[in-house]
């Protein structure tokens, strides 16, 4: 595969930022869930 | 006589603070009401709660008839709030100062005239820049910004402070002269035996409620 | 403060689909646009950035419609619902980070195919003012005040940002037009896709889509459990300045 | 008894009196002019090529005016903020798209100005040759452009007043959106020069371009201002 580096620094930039995201939204979702009454989750 | 303040377990909160907590206040109409506490009570954020600037968040306030939870905007043509701030242009002289709010009620020059003349502030003194006064003219000239504008509700934050006994007087006999034409006064002092003698009522704010 | 726990999901079974459905295209992506499907008679091997790179410039187009959208639902509705506020400001964080990766995956693609990192193309001016005006909205965001002054200030400024985008691209778009030959986009860099790679293209597409909802459903809970907290602690306040009160009278 | 003020009457009290405030302080005159002065030499020194400078004039004198333009609208709002006299237009209840609209209009004046003091800078300091058929259409750009940039500093110079980091805040926001006023005021002047061998007659599609842009952000502050600088 030519230009290897430059596609794996796509793909490797791209998805590491995802998962960062999702692991970050994650945490900070669970941190505060455990402190907001239920009734203040419209959702559940 | 009709109710021109009527605030109902008001909350206001000012940076995340309950500034005011479930406070409730009447002002009946040429009532003069001096509010009296320790800085931080809550007295600046009810006068300017009464001016329509803070948002009620929660608990029920209307002014002169309007109710502040729906409509904060038509109440402030009506109210003349001298805060902290003396809201000059220090670039300006006294005259254009006063000039510009007389402009904006469609005053006459010969009322502004007048206005000047009888806080003292006119002839030489009117021409002089704004920041070349000492605190007590600023004041001065400050309330005789709010006396072109005509207001209804007066909302005075330490109207005293910073001046001489002499220009004291001259602004009692000024909020009494404005109270028997039909106006409503709301104080806030640390002069407490001066504003006790014109007031018409005391109430004390505490920790952001009214207490009488 | 108490020892009540609450339930610390903020999952829920729509949230969990739609993020099974975006690790499962992500998953495709990755092993059909690495692996399975062919190069490029032109680009060779490069193409393959193109199966992240369109969908997250996608992404990044969509979160800026969303952000768009919900201010203008928040100013236009009666009640002035704190949601449409949390929808805007969620997708505008997400839109932010999804820009700045097309800018890099393009970038570098661009350094492949055109030689340049950078081309004073329209379409890159305009994703990049899109990013520093979005910068510019979280920060108006963070100013401060009450929840419904920033849900006003903010929502003004992104209806400005409409405004403006439209009027950065003509100019941009009239400025190449007038001194150059066509941008170096629409040269020879003509992909002709066959049928596994326009799969992919879109599975991608699918799946970036998935994960920016995903993402935006979850922040914006998040937003709502901080705006929750914030009314709890202005309870816990409001309670003390009463004890304050009764115990100074 | 007070009487809502016409937006007209708003917009002329609130203009003059900024430029009274002008006239007397006299800060953008005796600061911001000699700046944009500086800045103008300090892009000889860069450049360092006279036939350089001559071609890229026009796009120099409007990078001078933008960065004027945030120093004349941080002013602008300085004089209302400092001692709360901006609070007190809205406890007065002045209409905002007057103060807008006047505030917009002091600030015209002072970049008219100051571009004019800029053009004839970059005559003398760039050698930039001004025919008679380029006049119509360099006037007809400074008014329109001028008019966009005051319209968009106004705009944000009143969400950013009073805010805590409003000196970085304000050309973050501004910056970006006065980019098309950058690209076609330049261009439209590059024309009006003859400079790199443009005609006269390229520069009036991006007049047409500057003068869409005053009137969106015109009509925009207009219906957002009070939005803006509401708490």
């Amino acid at each position: 595969m030519d230009h290897l580096g430059f596609i794996a620094a796509v793909y490797g930039s791209t998805f590491v930022v995802i998962v960062a995201l999702v692991v970050r939204t994650v945490a900070q979702g669970r941190a505060l869930a455990s402190k907001v009454a239920d009734k203040d989750k419209p959702w559940t | 006589m009709s109710t021109v303040v009527d605030f109902r377990d008001a909350v206001v909160v000012f940076n995340g603070f309950p500034a005011l907590a479930e406070a409730s206040i009447e002002v009946q109409q040429g009532e003069i009401v001096l509010l009296q506490g320790p800085n931080g009570a809550g007295k600046t954020t009810l006068l300017r709660a009464c001016a329509g600037l803070l948002p009620i968040v929660r608990g029920e306030a209307s002014v002169l008839g309007v109710d502040l939870c729906v409509d904060r905007q038509s109440v402030r043509p009506r109210v003349g709030l001298l805060g902290h701030a003396n809201g000059l242009f220090a670039d300006l002289t006294i005259g254009e100062n006063v000039l510009f709010w007389a402009q904006m009620v469609g005053a006459s020059n010969v009322e502004v005239a007048a206005t000047l003349q009888r806080f003292g502030i006119d002839g030489r003194l009117s021409q002089q820049k704004v920041m070349q006064l000492s605190a007590g003219q600023k004041r001065r000239c400050a309330l005789a910004c709010l006396v072109v504008r005509r207001a209804e509700l007066w909302l005075l934050d330490e109207p005293h402070a910073g001046l001489d006994a002499s220009a004291r007087d001259e602004i009692d006999a000024i909020i009494r002269e404005a109270c028997a034409a039909g106006a409503t006064v709301l104080i806030a002092s640390h002069e407490l035996e001066r504003a006790r003698g014109l007031a018409t009522r005391s109430v004390s704010v505490v920790a952001g409620r009214v207490v009488s | 403060m108490n020892v009540q726990t609450f339930n610390a999901r903020v999952a829920t079974p729509t949230t969990r689909l739609v993020g099974a459905m975006a690790i499962a295209s992500m998953a495709w992506v990755v092993l059909g646009g690495l692996f399975v499907t062919p190069k490029d008679v032109d680009q060779g091997d490069a193409v393959r950035i193109m199966y992240v790179h369109v969908p997250t410039a996608w992404v990044a187009y969509l979160a800026f419609i969303v952000t768009a959208v919900a201010s203008a639902c928040w100013l236009l509705s009666r009640k002035h619902s704190m949601g449409f506020d949390r929808v805007a400001g969620a997708s505008a964080e997400v839109g932010v980070i999804f820009m700045a990766m097309t800018l890099l995956s393009g970038s570098l693609w661009g350094r492949i195919t055109w030689g340049a990192f950078w081309a004073w193309d329209p379409r890159l001016t305009t994703t990049a003012f899109l990013l520093v005006t979005y910068i510019g909205y979280l920060a108006v965001r963070g100013l401060g005040g009450s929840l419904e002054q920033r849900a006003r200030r903010s929502a003004v400024i992104a209806l400005l940002a409409v405004l403006e985008i439209p009027l950065v691209h003509f100019s941009v778009l009239l400025w190449r037009s007038l001194h150059q030959n066509a941008s170096v986009l629409s040269g020879d860099g003509d992909i002709k896709m066959d049928g596994s790679m326009l799969t992919t293209l879109l599975v991608g597409v699918i799946g970036f889509t998935c994960t920016f909802a995903w993402l935006v459903m979850h922040r914006q809970r998040v937003l709502a459990m901080q705006d929750a907290m914030e009314m709890t602690q202005l309870d816990a306040a409001l309670r003390e300045r009463a004890n304050e009160s009764s115990r100074l009278k | 008894m007070s009487t809502q003020l016409s937006l007209g009457r708003v917009a002329r009290a609130v203009a003059a009196k900024d430029l009274r405030i002008e006239m007397r302080s006299r800060v953008v005159i005796n600061q911001v002019f000699p700046f944009a002065g500086l800045v103008m030499v300090m892009f000889a020194f860069a450049l360092d090529n006279d036939d350089v400078l001559t071609r890229v004039a026009g796009g120099l004198v409007w990078l001078a005016t933008l960065f004027s333009l945030i120093i004349i609208i941080q002013r602008s709002f300085a004089v209302d903020t400092a001692d709360g006299a901006l609070e007190a237009q809205r406890v007065a209840g002045l209409d905002p798209a007057g103060i807008f609209i006047g505030k917009a209009l002091a600030v015209m004046m002072q970049l008219v100005t100051l571009e004019v003091v800029l053009f004839l800078a970059a005559i003398v300091l760039y050698r930039v040759q001004l025919q008679s058929d380029g006049v119509v259409l360099l006037v007809t750009c400074v008014i329109s452009a001028t008019a966009g940039l005051s319209f968009v500093g106004t705009l944000y110079g009143g969400l950013t007043a009073g805010a805590r980091g409003r000196e970085t805040l304000l050309p973050l926001l501004m910056l970006p959106v006065v980019a098309p006023v950058l690209i076609g005021a330049t261009r439209a002047t590059e024309s009006a020069f003859m400079s790199g061998g443009a005609a006269v007659s390229d520069g009036w599609p991006w007049v047409g371009v500057l003068v869409v842009f005053a009137a969106v952000f015109g009509l925009g502050g207009i219906l957002s201002f009070g939005s803006l600088i509401e708490e």
